[in-house]
């Protein structure tokens, strides 16, 4: 598995300077250049959303830094969370006097640096909350949902909080908002085959001809379980069933994420669409703006996650209130 | 005997030197049931310590400074960041005062027991805690680098087979305890190939 | 490398559906669904530009239906030439009055079918003009351009035949600007790893560890070169020296198109793209609306392809107008 | 000898048969240079051909014409709609008419010039074309389905072999010219298939 890359050293600021050139609405920030945040100067009185994670994985984190999303973003190495300073950096720039909601994966690195991060900025009176994406049903039961991993539906919450902020709602508010969007996705992944880290010799994991890996993470790690490579058909049941298990539907609306993982053609994620859609119209659930693309990577990952997102009125009117940043605008 | 601040040098200068080796071994351990990145990971947290030269720090403690600013900036992963965080501990326990080899255990401990509370992660998880927790054991009443040093090697050796077989309860890995029976956690077998490169002049 | 579909028979159909219901902005229509057109009628008075290909390029081609682009296209099985009844029924279904722009890539069976489609038309009395996609500097030199292929660049004269199109302009300044368009852009592709069609074994061709092919199509076929595995500088390098060559710069503003195949992480093509920018401005070239993403795939084909398009006002001003389809969005 | 309306049927069975072990070769063979997609495209213009009923159709022109339709409505390749393409001309030429297996050089020649005019290719380019040259040379002065089989078998064999080591000039492989010698072009490949099927019975 190849890769057009430079050093491996250099690969994640090459990245970020190619991002900030071609997207100028995004400008590199913070000491080491680790945190992207808007180009504009921060808008005070506006509670700040700041995320951050490892890299690897664009347009997720720093890519849905803009208007109606984050504010900031900090940025680790490849599948590394981001470190201290970054986060730290990330919240300053993001404060607009109005306090802080920091959204990102539950990861333990991630938590570590933005734990640590709050800890050093208390002098500073910036005051923090913190929700956690925990939308992958591979990663643990319903049970112990705060044990589950943050994937692709993560950016479900940044669209939702990012609309509260941007619409004025205080940092209570918006955090409830996040919480509660997180609170109502579900995402589970399969995967085709692996990706290959810049720095690593080999492919984070080796498939046969006829196998699939279900319940895959974003970061070329293997799935929970493996599987017998089937038609995407009885994939796209599978993932829907079993999504539809751990979150009954309350309400009659829902949004769907078909997400690839970095190599799987748009045709096959399309295909995939199909059927979903199909099922969730046989349980009676109608649509709500599907997202199908590359919204979440792991690199060169082949492979896709569907999420769910289950949809109330006032979810509903978050979800579809304008916001733009480069790979994602709506209204 | 005293802890000097050349000796701290010379670990990381070992420690650097043994990432060469241990980089694409320890990836392909993390790679089994994680991302893949213990190796290339530790290699810039270890070569950012070693840059921050930490022969000219005046005192031990300005050298455990150092060395938990280099990796602090050098990552944000669950293991560098404990790493670097242990650092950042011993830096504020041996404050003012000098160390000596027989102190080293209960630092040792002292940094387990932060790790602990900032990863929330209990001994017997399998990681690199209980490795930790056996080095800790396994200096207590030793005086000097000779003997701090073989006992620790053999603390290692002996933990690492002691968990191979037992499941593993924190990090990406949790989500594979079954799978993970059988096979070395990254950050052990990290904490173990450092243990021998500190104790082997080279 | 497997591929996540159901029987390789309805790949197309399926991804279809999918994309259809996806995007409301786009029906399929035409007597077998092989025709993609804009969900609202075709509008009178406008010139129509119909585009149509193979399948296995998303967002290419129907993916550019849409407003200031394409009103119709029709699609072929994968990596197959439109059959003459979709060509005939796009063309039909562009028809505003006004005539109609035929703009697709330079394929043998392409072009039989929009000939045979145009001869069975010409008792309908709908006027056409033809322009192909010729970009590709690696499938003839500069003094046969009309031997080239159509690959990525296309896409800069669908963004100006439709603008024009768009604004009132009549058939004859469509296709000017369209050729025009064609005239000023150059691509040259390099590939890392090959696709594999759903009905075959196999992938399309095997590269060794350290291989990759420069000159690369977007049909899964070899490179027109093999080279060695380099860093990406010395890629860009290379890639853009023979692009400058081949047209040489005549005024002082270029867009760029950095276009992943289908596999290529966002972060690779943001690298690549970090160090053409830096050679462009070393040449006294500006870059105007750079483009960085999957525009123009070959499943899931790893490398990327680089696209100069040589500006002046005009170009510049057709470039830089509204448009709207699922894929792209400009103002 | 008459060509009738289930000897033109009966080959499309052949044909059709024949496919399934061509399919993937063909591929391989136009993966070379090319995109791959010669064989399974073949299968399905070929497919639906058969599906389309010849046998039902009242004269040789008016199975020609069905298999014309169905080889257009299958695809929009070069070689696909070259193939339907020449169908469509034999039904022209077939109108009102009945048709003699000595017919079939002219027949053959007709369909060469038609592709000829509507691709662009040369004689010579190693495309199908010099295929159909070929046979329509060969079934000169051959009055039944056994001797046009024998004559049309050996030509292409004679004309494959004859071709493997010139340069292609024309579609996907033109780019490719040098690389093409020593290679097979899947159209001339997937023809000689053909006419060893409709020449064997199964
Ligand atoms: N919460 C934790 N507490 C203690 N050790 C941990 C914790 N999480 C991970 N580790 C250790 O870190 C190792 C993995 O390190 P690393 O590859 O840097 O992590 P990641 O890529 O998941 O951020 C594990 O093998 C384990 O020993
Ligand atoms: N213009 C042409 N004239 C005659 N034969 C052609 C022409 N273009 C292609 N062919 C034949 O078609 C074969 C390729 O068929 P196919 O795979 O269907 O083409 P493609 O995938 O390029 O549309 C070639 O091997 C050649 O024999
Ligand atoms: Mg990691
Ligand atoms: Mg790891
Ligand atoms: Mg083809
Ligand atoms: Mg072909």
């Amino acid at each position: 598995m190849k890769k057009l890359m430079n050093d491996p050293a250099h690969y994640v600021d090459e990245a970020l300077d190619g991002l900030t050139l071609a997207h100028p609405s995004l400008m590199r920030d913070g000491s080491a250049g680790r945190v992207i945040r808007r180009a504009e100067a921060t808008r005070k009185g506006k509670v700040g959303i700041v995320s951050g994670g490892g890299s690897g994985h664009l347009p997720l984190f720093c890519g849905y830094v803009g208007q109606g999303l984050l504010d900031t973003c900090s940025i680790g190495n490849v599948f590394e969370g981001p470190n201290v300073d970054s986060c730290m950096e990330a919240i300053r720039l993001a404060d607009g006097g109005q306090g802080i909601l920091r959204l990102y994966g539950n990861y333990g690195g991630d938590r570590m640096n933005f734990d640590i991060a709050g800890e050093m900025l208390e002098d500073e009176g910036i005051r923090c909350t913190t929700v956690l994406g925990t939308d992958d049903i591979a990663s643990g039961g319903p049970d112990e949902i705060e044990r589950r991993r943050g994937v692709a539906g993560l950016i479900y919450a940044y669209k939702c909080a990012g609309a509260a902020a941007e619409a004025g709602a205080h940092l209570e508010e918006v955090t409830r908002l996040a919480a509660k969007a997180v609170a109502m996705t579900r995402t589970i992944g399969v995967g085709l085959a692996a990706c290959r880290l810049p720095s690593a010799a080999r492919p984070s994991f080796e498939l046969g001809e006829n196998e699939i890996e279900m319940g895959i993470g974003i970061h070329g790690e293997p799935g929970i379980w493996r599987d017998t490579l089937r038609p995407s058909d009885a994939v796209a049941d599978e993932m829907v069933e079993r999504l539809l298990a751990d979150l009954p539907p309350s309400g009659a609306e829902v949004s769907v994420l078909v997400n690839g993982l970095g190599a799987t053609p748009l045709e096959e994620l399309f295909i995939l669409f199909r059927r979903v859609h199909k099922k969730l119209a046989e349980a009676g659930l109608r649509v709500v703006m599907p997202l199908i693309g590359n919204y979440v990577t792991s690199m060169e990952m082949q492979g896709a996650s569907v999420s769910l997102f289950h949809l109330d009125e006032e979810l509903k009117r978050l979800l579809l209130a304008p916001a733009e940043c480069p790979f994602w605008r709506v209204g | 005997m005293e802890l000097t601040v050349e000796q701290i040098a010379e670990g990381v200068r070992r420690a650097n030197h043994a990432m060469v080796d241990l980089e694409q071994a320890l990836n392909a351990a993390d790679a089994k049931l994680g991302d893949g990145d213990t190796g290339s990971m530790l290699v810039r947290v270890i070569g950012g310590m070693a840059a921050a030269a930490p022969k000219t720090a005046t005192s031990v403690s300005e050298a455990f400074g150092k060395l938990a600013r280099a990796g602090m900036s050098a990552t944000g992963s669950s293991l560098g960041t404990l790493f670097a965080g242990a650092m950042l501990l011993l830096a504020k326990q041996t404050k003012d005062r000098s160390v000596d080899w027989a102190d080293l255990s209960a630092l040792v401990g002292a940094a387990r027991d932060g790790m602990m509370a900032r990863g929330g992660a209990k001994l017997g998880d399998k990681t690199v805690l209980d490795m930790m927790d056996a080095l800790a054991a396994a200096l207590e009443g030793k005086t000097d680098a000779a003997q701090a040093g073989k006992a620790g090697v053999d603390a290692a050796e002996r933990t690492l087979e002691a968990y191979r077989d037992r499941p593993c309860k924190m990090g990406r890995a949790k989500f594979f305890s079954e799978k993970s029976v059988g096979l070395d956690d990254p950050g052990m077998l990290a904490f173990a190939g450092l243990v021998r490169a500190l104790a082997t002049a080279k």
